[in-house]
C-alpha cells in the first residue's frame, strides 16, 4: 500500500498546485475580468453603478487575496461560484456539456480500444505479411491527416452528399433511442477514427516487444495453439504497460475530442470552454479547467494504479 | 391546474394531427429567466420574448399596445398613466394585475443591475402607484419622452407573487422562475441543445398556432433546413436563393440587419487624432469591394452618421466617403505626408506605421481587406486579431490606433454620451446627445439627431462600414408567416429578428390584427 | 526403430550478404529409454538443433535434412500435426529457466497448460503436478505462486516437473546446468536421475557443455564442433578415451585434469579442411585441405584423418 | 520506400519553391472561381487565389512546423539528456516532464490564447511547449543506459566532466535517436500547428494551411456546393502528404517498424 499512498500524495500535491494556478492564471490575464461586464451583447454600455453592483454580486469588488480565499472556501464545499454570463452556478452550467463530452468519449474511445487492440494483435500475429504492412500504413495515414479533416470528410460524405445521418449533432425533444444514436454516430466515428490509430500503434509496439520473449517460445513448445499463445501469453504480458499508456492517451484525448466538437458544433466541454473564453466568463473557465484537470489527474492515477496492480511482481510492493 | 389543462389541450390537438412542432434555428442563450443583464440584448431577448410580455410590443411597422391597453401623459410629461389589459393570466394561473407592474419597476429601481435599461428607471422614475388593480401611474423626476418605447417596450413584466419572495433575483434557481404571461411556457431547457416551449392555450392576444415551439442551435442552417432539422432560419440572400420557389418553403424579402461593422479611430493618438487623416483613410477604404469579397454582395454600405437607414431619425445627404484614393492622398498631402515610390512618408520623413486590431476570427477576412486598401495608399499596416474580452480591454484603455469592430445592431446612438470607445471626447457631441434624449417635442429630437449625424459624419470618430443583408427561410406550416420587425423586437430597437411572437399566434378579437 | 533419428540436419541463418551455416548435416539416433548427451562449446549451435526439432526457428532461417520421430519426419509434417505432438509426445526443458516462465501467470497453470490443451480437467492436471512436485521436493503451494516468488532452483525443478507431467516420450533438455553453481550441480544430476526413474521409457536429449554432468547421466555421446558431428559413441568408452583431438582437449580442459585453456572453434567453418586443424597437435597434410568424413571405428564414429584408411 | 517518401515530400517543397514566384495573395478575384485558366486551383470564398495562398502558406506552415520541431527536440534532448546523465536531476526533471505530459492540452491552449497574441512566433512557442516532453521521455532511458555503460564510467573515473561526457560520448551515441525524434517532433508540430488555427491561435491574415482549412470550414457555403473540392482538399492533402512523408522517413530508419510512432 505504500506505493499507492505515495502516488495519492503526489497527485494531491499536483492537484493543489494546479488549483492555485487555475485561479491566478485567469485573474492575472491581460483581458480585464470586467470586460464582460462593460457591455451587453448589443453593445449597450452599463453605467458605472450597474457595473459596480454586478461586481459586488459576483464578489469581484474585493481584493484579490480575499477572492482567493473565497475561491478555495467554495471549492471545499464543492461549489465553483457563479458564471458571469449565465448567472447560474458553474456546476449547473458545466454538467450537461461534461455529460455530452463523456458520452462522446465513452462511445468513441472504448470501441476504438477494442478495434485498435484487435488490429494490433492481427498485425503481430501476421507480421511479415502484407496484412501487417497494410494495416500499419493505413494507421499511419490516418494519423497523418489533420484530425478535423477526417471529421469534415465524414460530415461531407455521410451527411451532405449522401444524407444518411443528420448534420446537427444536438438532440431534439422526444428523440427516441435510435434517433439519438443516429445523431451521435458521425461525431463518435470521427473521434474513434482519430483514437484507433494511436491505440493501434501503441499496442502494436507493446506486443512486438513481448513477442521475442522466451516464454512465448516455451508456450509454443507446450503445444499451445497459436491463437492461445497470442491472446493468453503475448497479450497478457503486454497488457499492464499497455493499459497504463492507453489511460494516459485517454487523458490526452481531450485534444482530439475538441476538433470533433468544433466540426460538428457538438455541445461538449471544449465548445463551452471556447465560448467562455470569448466572453471571458472566468468563473466558468475555472470550472472547465478544474473538470478537465480532475479528469486528467484521475486518469493519471488510474494509469499508475493499473500498472501496479495488473503486474503481480509489483503488486505486493504497491 | 393550468399546466394540466394546457397539457390536455396538447393531447387533444395531437390526436387530431393539429398538434404541431415548429423548430426555429436560434443560438443558445442560457437559462430563459427574465433577468439576464449580460445576455439580454441578443439571442436571450428573442428566446424570452415568447415566454414573457412587455407593456408595449411592436408589429411589422410600429409599437402597439400590449399588456398596457392605453396610456396618457400629463402636460409636462412628468406623469404617465397606463390602463392594463384585463383577463390576462400568468402561466401558473394567477391573474395579471397592476401590482405586478408596480413590483417589476420598483424592483428595477432598487436593483438597476438586473437590466441595462434599469438605470433609466432608477434615474428618472420617482414613484410607481397603482390607483386600481388595472391602472398604473409612473411619476418622473425629469421628463423622459421616449420612456414608453425605450423602457416600457423593453422591460419584461414579472409575477410579483413569485419574485416578491426572492431576495436576490440575479441567479435565482427556483423552479418557478420561468412563469410569465407569454404565448408559450418553458417546458424544458437542455443547455447547449434546445429550448422546448409549450403553447399557452388561453394567451390573451390569440391562440398559438403550434402546440410545441423548439429553438435549437445548428452548425449549418442551410443543411439543417434542407434535411428538415429546423423549420426556420435567417440566411444571407446568396444562401437563401436555393429555397425560393421550392414547394413548402417561404422566404421574407432581404433586409439589412441592424448588426453592423465599423472601423474605430483612436481620436486621442497621433496620427488618427487629426480629422483630415481619418477622412483620408475613409476615402482610402473601398467599402463596396469589402461587401463584394466578404459578403459576396449581400450587404449595403453603412452611413457615416452611425445610424441604420431604417431608424426613424436617419438623415440623408451626409458625405458618403465613396472610395477615392486620389482624394485620400490629396488630403494626406495637405497634412504634409509625401508619397515616395510605394511608401507614404509622414511629415518627419519617416514611414507611417498603423496598427489595426481585429475583433474575433470571423472578422479576419474584412480586416485583411482593409489592410490591403490602406497599404494601397502606401501605409504600413500591422494587423492583430483579438478575442472579444481582450479587445474590450484594449478599447477601454485606448491602447489602439485602428479597431475593426462588429457587434449587434442598435437603432439609436450609444446610450452613453461618449461615442464608441471612451476615448472620443467631444463636448458638442455630449451636449447634442443630452438634447436628443430629453427633447420633449419630436421635432427637436429629429433635429438633434440630424445634427449628431452630421457631426459624426464630419468628425468621423469611427467609419461605419456595412450592414449585412439577411433573409428568413421557413417552412409553410400551421399558417405561420414570418416578418421583419422594423426597428428591432423591443421598443428601443432591440435585437433584429424575424421571430416576432405575433407570427406564431392566431390573432383574437381586436388586440392585434395582421 | 530408434525413438528419434536425425539425418543430415543443417540450419543456416541469413546475414547481410548470404547465409551463415550453424549446423552442417548433423546425424544421430536416440533410442527409447536412452539418454544422449550432445556436447560442444556454448553457442556452437546445440540449442539451435533443439529449436529446429521444435520448429521454433525464425521463418527466414534455412533448415534442411530430416528428423524422424517414431517413424515420422518432424520437419516436413504439417505444422498443425507437429504442434499436436508438442507438449504431448515431445517436451522441452528450456535453457533460461527464469525467463521461460511467463511473469504474470501462476506457475501451476503454465505447467498444466499442455494437459489442459489436451482436454484433461484442471483438477486432474493439478493432481498430477502435485505428485511430481512432491517427488522433486517442491512445496505444493509453489503451484499457485508466480515465477518471481520462486528461487532459481525451484523454477528449474518446476520446468522439469512440467516436462515429466506431459508423459512425453522424448524430452529435450537445453543446458540444464547453465548458471547452476557447483554446489547445486549434483542436485540437478539427482533431479534427472529421479526423472529417469519416474519416466523410464523416455528418450532424453541433453544439450550441455558440462562434461561431468553428461558423464553422470548419458549412455551415448555426440560431440559437435563448428556445426559438425566430430565424434559419436558409447559414453563409457568416450569418457575413458575420446578419439577426436577436440574431444580430448575438451576433457583435458576440465579442472580435475589441469584446466588447460581450450581454443574456440567458432568462425573457422568457411575455410574447408578440418576446422580443428590449427589447434590439432597431430595436424598433418590432409587435415589442412580436406575436411575428413566420419570414419566408423570399433569405439564409435570420428571425423579425423587419423582414423582414416591410413589407420591409427 | 524511398520513392514513396520523395513523392510525398515533393508537393510541399514544390509549393515552398513556387512561393518565390507567385505574388503575395490578395483578395482581388471573384469568389469561388472553379479551377481553370489563370487559377489552377480556383479562388476561395474571399477571392484569394488558392494556389498562391497554398504556396505562401507553405512558408508559414513549414517554418512554424520545423522551427517548433527543432525547439522541442532541443528542449527535450537537453532536459532528457541531463535527467539521464545526472542522477540528482533525474527525479525533478522527470516529474516536470510528467506534469507537462499530463497537463490537459485544452486549458493550456486557451490560456495561451488569452496571454499570447496570435502570431507565428507564439505558435512556435506553444507547439514546442507541447512537444518536448515526448523527446525527453524517449531520450532519458537511453542516456541513463549509456551512463551505466562501462566505457562511460571509465571515462568518468579518468576525470571527464559531465559536459564532456555529454558532448563526446552521449550525444554521438544518441544522434540517430535524436534525428528520429526531431522528425517526430516536426511531424507533431505540423499537425498540432494546423490545429491551432482551428482554435484561432494563429494570425488569420497570414497565409497558412491550417488557416485555409479553418476559413473554409467557417464558411457555410463550403459544403453546399462543390467549393470544398478546391478550398478544403488542397491544404489538407498538402499537409497530409508532408506529414505522411515524414512518418515514412522515420519508418525507414530502424529496420523493424518503429513502435514509437504511436505518439
Amino acid at each position: 500500500m505504500r506505493r499507492v499512498l505515495a502516488l495519492l500524495g503526489q497527485n494531491l500535491a499536483l492537484a493543489l498546485l494546479a488549483l492555485a494556478l487555475n485561479f491566478l492564471l485567469l485573474r492575472l490575464a491581460p483581458a480585464s475580468p470586467f470586460a464582460a461586464l462593460e457591455r451587453d451583447d448589443l453593445g449597450t454600455v452599463f453605467t458605472a453603478e450597474q457595473r459596480a453592483r454586478l461586481e459586488a454580486h459576483y464578489g469581484l469588488d474585493r481584493p484579490l487575496w480575499a477572492q482567493f480565499l473565497a475561491y478555495f472556501g467554495r471549492l471545499f464545499q464543492g461549489r465553483l461560484g457563479e458564471s458571469l454570463y449565465f448567472n447560474q452556478p458553474v456546476t449547473q452550467v458545466i454538467a450537461p456539456y461534461l455529460a455530452n463530452t463523456a458520452i462522446l468519449v465513452g462511445l468513441g474511445f472504448f470501441p476504438a480500444l477494442l478495434v485498435g487492440l484487435l488490429l494490433a494483435l492481427l498485425s503481430v500475429a501476421f507480421h511479415r505479411t502484407p496484412l501487417d504492412g497494410g494495416l500499419f500504413t493505413t494507421m499511419i495515414l490516418l494519423k497523418s491527416l489533420p484530425p478535423y479533416f477526417t471529421a469534415m470528410a465524414l460530415l461531407l460524405l455521410l451527411a451532405v452528399l449522401w444524407p444518411l445521418f443528420p448534420t446537427t449533432a444536438t438532440s431534439l425533444p422526444g428523440m427516441g433511442f435510435g434517433e439519438n444514436l443516429r445523431r451521435l454516430f458521425l461525431p463518435v466515428l470521427a473521434y474513434a477514427l482519430w483514437e484507433v490509430g494511436t491505440i493501434y500503434l501503441v499496442a502494436r509496439g507493446a506486443l512486438f516487444s513481448v513477442l521475442g520473449s522466451p516464454f512465448v517460445a516455451y508456450a509454443r513448445a507446450k503445444g499451445v495453439p497459436e491463437s492461445w499463445v497470442y491472446l493468453r501469453h503475448v497479450l497478457r504480458a503486454a497488457l499492464p504497460p499497455l493499459l497504463a499508456r492507453i489511460t494516459l492517451l485517454l487523458a490526452g484525448s481531450l485534444g482530439g475530442v475538441f476538433f470533433v466538437e468544433r466540426v460538428f458544433a457538438y455541445p461538449g466541454l471544449s465548445t463551452l470552454a471556447l465560448a467562455a473564453v470569448g466572453r471571458f466568463d472566468y468563473p466558468l473557465l475555472e470550472g472547465v479547467f478544474l473538470v478537465s484537470l480532475g479528469a486528467v489527474l484521475f486518469l493519471n492515477l488510474l494509469a499508475d494504479l493499473l500498472l501496479a496492480f495488473l503486474d503481480p511482481r509489483t503488486r505486493e510492493a504497491a | 391546474m393550468k399546466r394540466l389543462f394546457g397539457w390536455l389541450i396538447g393531447l387533444l390537438l395531437a390526436g387530431q394531427g393539429l398538434a404541431q412542432t415548429y423548430i426555429l434555428a436560434q443560438m443558445d442563450a442560457g437559462d430563459p429567466t427574465p433577468f439576464a443583464p449580460l445576455r439580454q440584448a441578443g439571442p436571450h431577448w428573442i428566446v424570452t420574448s415568447f415566454v414573457y410580455d412587455t407593456l408595449l410590443w411592436r408589429d411589422a411597422q410600429k409599437p402597439i399596445p400590449w399588456l398596457a391597453e392605453s396610456w396618457r401623459w400629463n402636460a409636462d410629461k412628468t406623469e404617465l398613466r397606463l390602463s392594463l389589459r384585463k383577463g390576462v393570466r400568468w402561466h401558473d394561473g394567477k391573474p395579471f394585475t397592476a401590482e405586478d407592474v408596480r413590483f417589476t419597476f420598483e424592483l428595477l429601481k432598487a436593483r438597476p443591475e438586473l437590466s441595462n435599461q434599469a438605470n433609466l428607471v432608477k434615474d428618472y422614475v420617482e414613484r410607481v402607484e397603482t390607483p386600481d388593480p388595472y391602472a398604473v401611474v409612473f411619476r418622473f423626476r425629469r421628463p423622459v419622452p421616449d420612456f414608453l418605447e425605450q423602457v416600457l417596450g423593453w422591460e419584461k413584466v414579472v409575477p410579483a407573487h413569485i419574485w416578491g419572495k426572492v431576495d436576490n433575483p440575479l441567479g435565482y434557481q427556483g423552479p418557478d422562475r420561468y412563469v410569465g404571461t407569454g404565448p408559450f411556457q418553458v417546458r424544458e431547457y437542455r443547455r447547449g441543445e434546445y429550448y422546448l416551449f409549450e403553447a399557452n392555450p388561453d394567451y390573451f392576444a390569440g391562440q398559438p398556432r403550434v402546440t410545441q415551439l423548439v429553438l435549437r442551435e445548428v452548425a449549418n442552417p442551410v443543411l439543417a433546413l434542407r434535411q428538415g432539422e429546423v423549420d426556420a432560419a435567417s440566411l444571407p440572400p446568396r444562401l437563401a436563393k436555393e429555397f425560393s420557389g421550392q414547394t413548402g418553403f417561404l422566404l421574407t424579402p432581404p433586409q439589412p440587419s441592424y448588426a453592423y461593422t465599423k472601423l474605430i479611430f483612436n481620436t486621442a493618438r497621433t496620427p488618427t487624432n487629426r480629422r483630415e487623416f481619418r477622412q483620408a483613410l475613409a476615402y482610402g477604404i473601398n467599402r463596396e469591394r469589402l461587401i463584394q469579397q466578404v459578403l459576396q454582395g449581400d450587404g449595403i454600405v453603412a452611413s457615416p452618421g452611425g445610424l441604420h437607414p431604417e431608424s426613424p431619425w436617419f438623415v440623408k445627404g451626409l458625405p458618403s466617403y465613396a472610395y477615392n484614393p486620389e482624394r485620400a492622398l490629396a488630403l494626406l498631402a495637405r497634412l504634409g505626408y509625401r508619397r515616395q515610390g510605394a511608401r507614404l512618408l509622414d511629415p518627419q520623413g519617416r514611414e507611417t506605421f498603423l496598427s489595426l486590431l481585429c475583433r474575433g476570427q470571423d472578422n479576419a477576412r474584412g480586416c485583411a481587406l482593409v489592410k490591403e486598401d490602406l497599404e494601397g495608399l502606401g501605409l504600413r499596416v500591422e494587423l492583430k486579431v483579438l478575442e472579444t474580452a481582450p479587445m474590450e480591454e484594449v478599447l477601454s484603455k485606448g491602447e489602439f490606433l485602428l479597431a475593426y469592430y462588429a457587434h449587434g445592431g442598435t437603432f439609436n446612438f450609444f446610450q452613453n454620451p461618449d461615442f464608441p470607445a471612451s476615448v472620443y471626447k467631444n463636448p458638442r457631441y455630449s451636449e447634442l446627445y443630452r438634447v436628443f434624449i430629453e427633447a420633449k417635442i419630436p421635432g427637436d429630437r429629429l433635429r438633434a439627431a440630424g445634427e449628431i449625424q452630421g457631426l459624426l459624419a464630419e468628425d468621423l470618430p469611427a467609419l461605419p462600414l456595412y450592414h449585412s443583408l439577411v433573409q428568413a427561410v421557413y417552412r409553410d406550416k400551421a399558417g405561420i408567416r414570418l416578418f421583419w420587425t422594423r426597428g428591432g423586437l423591443a421598443g428601443r430597437g432591440g435585437p433584429p429578428s424575424f421571430y416576432n411572437k405575433l407570427a406564431f399566434i392566431e390573432p383574437k378579437g381586436e388586440v392585434y390584427r395582421r | 526403430m530408434p525413438l528419434l533419428e536425425v539425418q543430415k540436419l543443417s540450419v543456416a541463418f541469413p546475414k547481410p550478404g548470404g547465409y551463415e551455416e550453424v549446423l552442417r548435416e548433423v546425424s544421430f539416433c536416440l533410442e527409447a529409454g536412452e539418454t544422449l548427451a550432445l556436447i560442444g562449446e556454448s553457442g556452437g549451435g546445440k540449442s539451435v538443433l533443439i529449436e529446429a526439432l521444435l520448429r521454433l526457428l525464425p521463418r527466414e532461417s534455412r533448415v534442411s535434412g530430416r528428423a524422424f520421430f517414431q517413424g515420422r519426419d518432424l520437419l516436413s509434417m504439417p505444422l498443425r500435426e507437429h504442434r499436436s505432438l508438442l507438449g504431448q509426445k515431445i517436451a522441452w526443458i528450456p535453457q533460461a529457466a527464469t525467463e521461460a516462465l511467463h511473469p504474470l501467470l501462476p506457475v501451476g497453470f503454465q505447467l498444466a497448460e499442455p494437459l489442459l490443451v489436451r482436454g484433461i480437467p484442471r483438477r486432474e492436471a493439478y493432481a498430477r503436478l502435485v505428485g511430481l512436485f512432491r517427488a522433486l521436493d517442491l512445496p505444493e503451494e509453489a503451484l499457485h505462486r508466480y515465477p518471481h516468488q520462486l528461487s532459481g532452483g525451484m523454477r528449474q525443478r518446476a520446468l522439469v516437473a512440467g516436462a515429466l507431467a506431459t508423459g512425453a516420450t522424448l524430452v529435450l533438455a537445453d543446458e540444464p546446468t547453465k548458471g547452476v553453481d557447483v554446489l547445486r550441480k549434483d542436485q540437478t544430476i539427482a533431479l534427472f536421475q529421479k526423472s529417469r526413474v519416474l519416466n523410464p521409457g523416455m528418450g532424453l536429449l541433453l544439450v550441455t557443455h558440462d562434461l561431468p554432468f553428461a558423464q553422470a547421466l548419458a549412455q551415448k555421446v555426440v560431440v559437435l564442433y563448428a556445426g559438425k558431428v566430430v565424434e559419436e559413441g558409447k559414453a563409457q568408452t568416450f569418457f575413458q578415451g575420446p578419439l577426436h583431438p577436440y574431444a580430448q582437449a575438451l576433457l583435458e580442459a576440465l579442472p580435475e585434469r589441469g584446466f588447460k585453456p581450450l581454443p574456440l572453434g567458432l568462425g573457422r567453418e568457411g575455410r574447408g579442411g578440418c576446422p580443428f586443424f590449427p589447434f590439432c597437435p597431430e595436424g598433418s597434410m590432409p587435415c589442412e585441405e580436406r575436411d575428413p568424413p566420419l570414419f566408423q571405428t570399433p569405439k564409435g564414429r570420428v571425423r579425423c584423418w587419423r582414423y582414416g584408411d591410413t589407420g591409427p | 520506400m524511398k520513392i514513396a517518401i520523395l513523392t510525398l515530400l515533393t508537393p510541399s517543397l514544390g509549393l515552398l519553391a513556387l512561393s518565390f514566384f507567385l505574388p503575395y495573395p490578395r483578395a482581388s478575384f471573384p469568389a469561388y472561381l472553379p479551377p481553370g485558366p489563370g487559377h489552377p486551383l480556383g479562388t476561395d470564398d474571399a477571392g484569394y487565389d488558392v494556389l498562391s495562398l497554398l504556396a505562401h502558406g507553405a512558408r508559414t506552415t513549414l517554418g512554424v512546423g520545423f522551427l517548433a520541431g527543432s525547439l522541442a527536440t532541443f528542449l527535450g534532448a537537453g532536459i532528457g539528456g541531463s535527467a539521464g546523465l545526472w542522477s540528482r536531476l533525474e527525479a525533478p526533471l522527470m516529474r516536470l516532464t510528467d506534469l507537462f505530459f499530463a497537463f490537459p492540452r485544452l486549458p493550456l491552449l486557451i490560456l495561451m490564447s488569452l496571454y499570447l497574441r496570435p502570431d507565428p512566433l507564439n505558435a512556435v512557442l506553444v507547439l514546442a511547449l507541447f512537444g518536448w516532453p515526448d523527446t525527453a521521455r524517449t531520450l532519458r532511458p537511453l542516456v541513463a543506459g549509456l551512463r551505466q555503460a562501462g566505457y562511460v564510467r571509465v571515462a568518468r573515473s579518468l576525470g571527464a566532466g559531465g559536459v564532456y561526457l555529454l558532448t563526446q560520448h552521449v550525444l554521438p551515441q544518441a544522434w540517430p535517436l535524436v534525428a528520429t525524434q526531431w522528425i517526430l517532433e516536426v511531424r507533431f508540430a505540423l499537425i498540432a500547428g494546423a490545429g491551432l488555427a482551428f482554435l484561432g491561435l494563429t494570425d488569420p491574415t497570414r497565409p497558412d494551411w491550417g488557416v485555409m482549412l479553418f476559413q473554409a470550414f467557417n464558411r457555410t457555403e463550403t459544403f453546399l456546393g462543390p467549393y470544398w473540392i478546391w478550398t478544403v482538399l488542397p491544404p489538407a492533402l498538402a499537409l497530409a502528404s508532408l506529414v505522411l512523408g515524414l512518418s515514412l522517413v522515420v519508418l525507414g530508419r530502424p529496420r523493424q517498424l518503429d513502435p514509437r510512432l504511436g505518439g
